[in-house]
């Protein structure tokens, strides 16, 4: 009866109250706007803990976690949503345990699976927004090609050592793709991921909180008041903690997801023409 | 001549003595980001093994960013830039884990 | 046995192994001292919840929290490590469940009491490093003085809305005080806490990590290798994700209380001498 | 004469038209940063009853930390600093949430 007459229960006021008074959030609308969206979150690791949390706590509405990894002892510096006791269970299991006690509301949607060629459009196609929170280039050219392919924003972070980035693709369908940037792979040599090079955990937690950030941005519309202008964000937690402001190139004509003659269609990405293994090299793809 | 500062980012900084800013001098005329890309391969990087960290065919390595004063090379110009008397000139690799 | 011939016994190693590789940390040397330390965080909240969480990850070997409110649903939002099912609990107890499963090599002491000059000298004495997370400038004071008079370092930091502040206090008895920086109290009418002003979670969550790096940098001697400057810095959200650093000033010889003839000693602060209540106007203090 | 950018940070910009950067020319000449506060509190803060946030004693009220080109004031002569072209001058309130 109650949920009739206002647009929010009593209980959802109590709750979220404290946000919806800061005058950034626009209040019940906000609220409502937060409460209507579609997140889907790829990776449960160093960045998706923190961002998870935040998410959950500020009352998106369906979040999605994708991730096929299991908790070990070693992620737990950093990967502070899972625990010793969860230890061996899913990620995305042990995540949706502690996201269904912090906010009820919240319904929680797990994928343990690889994101790869074949199920990334069905698994996409429910969400908004999607996050990038993995530890691979052949997951990140992944994610951008499909979000590019079904109209869909991308916040897209990674971090490793005391350092991160973070970007927006696709922002609208007008801002730039992941391979806008990097129209060509890195050599897979090149390329060191956390398995090997070691990570401080309330460094890549920062900016997986600089994504929850984004992620309430774009939900809440700032970036259609404010004006979307392509970045990338760099975070650097010793010997200082800074954060850079990059301005970067627009949407390119040329490109090759999001350009005006793409090659990189839905087509050859199902039929699995695109072949991100021998593009990227073939890596273990673990989300770490 | 010009004088530029150079940051290797994003653990760039292994292949030039691990020191992540360089005050840069270059005592030739119109002196753009090709001359410059190149000045860093023959001068700056220690060990020869780790240029081609640094270029692949020439160019720099994709996966790296290039940024003039913290903006896309790609908006300033890329490899004709001109370089400026204090402009700092910025290479990152881009990370990948998570 | 084996705890005899290596320092860290094999499942430290493995729990640690992907943060010791980070040459910043310093590798073994590095994560005994994490393990020696003693962290007391007051105020398990916005700015709290965060740094626990990755000081436990972490390996800190003992941390202290001072907290006596009990978690509120209108808490969750922001301060992720509580829940649903916790609500009435007191925080700092509800943050021990937690700390305790996800690394069980931590000791976590809970302080369920008002920090007040009575007691602060008393629950300070046990450790290395102090961290202000608190919302009341009556305990900010209070949180300076006790560890100035104690030669401990702080890390103290506070937000609203959709922005964070934070500085190093008293470093190594050589840095400046809270009273060197505001000599006087600002007047109770003017002074906004979270009570009434709102804040984005993941905004204040975002400063409680930068905490968390800060805490960590100090532990490893970060600062011993590179030297300390006076600094602010000051984070804000919206429109735009900004770190900004104010370098500040140092010492200041007048301080009334690190300065050449101090008035606020801990015969003063104990005595009730010094009144915190009436120096700042006299504001519910709770922790939020 | 001297033109300057003046920011009210940590929620001060609700003195000043909720603006938080403001371009700011005086013109006098020697204008230092006592006149600059007392030309905020005559010209620039809308509503008078919102003076007392800003001043007290005929000073920067006591929580505010005033900054020259992102440096605390007391380190470049407080009151005063003579203001040169383009100096940014920060006015920030000190948060006390957590
Ligand atoms: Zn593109
Ligand atoms: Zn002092």
């Amino acid at each position: 009866e109650q949920e009739k007459r206002y647009p929010l229960s009593l209980e959802e006021f109590r709750r979220y109250g404290r946000q919806m008074i800061v005058e950034d959030t626009g209040g019940v609308s906000g609220q409502i706007k937060l409460r209507n969206a579609k997140v889907l979150v790829v990776g449960a690791g160093g960045l998706g803990c923190p961002v998870l949390s935040y998410l959950a706590g500020a009352g998106v509405g369906v979040i999605g976690i994708v991730d096929n990894d299991v908790v070990d002892t070693s992620n737990l510096h950093r990967q502070v949503l899972h625990n010793s006791t969860t230890v061996g269970m899913l990620k995305c299991e042990s995540a949706r345990q502690v996201l269904n006690k912090l906010n009820p509301f919240v319904e929680v949607k797990t994928y343990p699976v690889r994101l790869n060629n074949a199920n990334a459009f069905e698994i996409f196609e429910f969400y908004d927004i999607i996050l990038d929170a993995t530890d691979t280039p052949l997951t990140r050219y992944l994610i951008s090609d499909v979000a590019v392919n079904l109209g869909k924003t991308v916040v897209s972070a990674s971090g490793l050592g005391t350092e991160g980035q973070l970007c927006i693709l696709n922002y609208n369908n007008e801002g730039p793709c992941y391979r806008c940037f990097y129209p060509k792979p890195p050599t897979p040599t090149s390329v060191t991921s956390c398995q090997e090079g070691g990570v401080i955990g309330p460094c890549i937690g920062l900016v997986g909180t600089m994504m929850a950030v984004e992620t309430l941005k774009l939900i809440l519309g700032e970036y259609e008041k404010n004006g979307f202008q392509p970045f990338l964000k760099t975070y650097s937690g010793f010997p200082e903690q800074v954060i850079r402001t990059f301005r970067m190139r627009g949407k390119q004509s040329n490109c090759a997801c999001c350009g005006q003659t793409p090659t990189v269609t839905r087509e050859s990405i199902e039929s699995g023409l695109i072949n991100y293994d021998a593009f990227c090299g073939s890596r273990n793809y673990d989300v770490c | 001549m010009v004088s530029v500062t150079v940051e290797f980012l994003g653990g760039l900084d292994v292949i030039v003595n691990k020191q992540r800013i360089h005050q840069v001098q270059i005592d030739e005329e119109g002196v753009d980001m090709k001359r410059l890309i190149s000045y860093i391969a023959d001068q700056m990087i220690t060990n020869k093994n780790d240029v081609e960290v640094f270029l692949e065919d020439g160019s720099v390595r994709p996966g790296i960013l290039t940024l003039i004063n913290d903006t896309d090379w790609e908006l300033e110009g890329g490899e004709g830039y001109l370089l400026e008397d204090k402009d700092v000139i910025s290479f990152t690799s881009t990370l990948h884990g998570g």
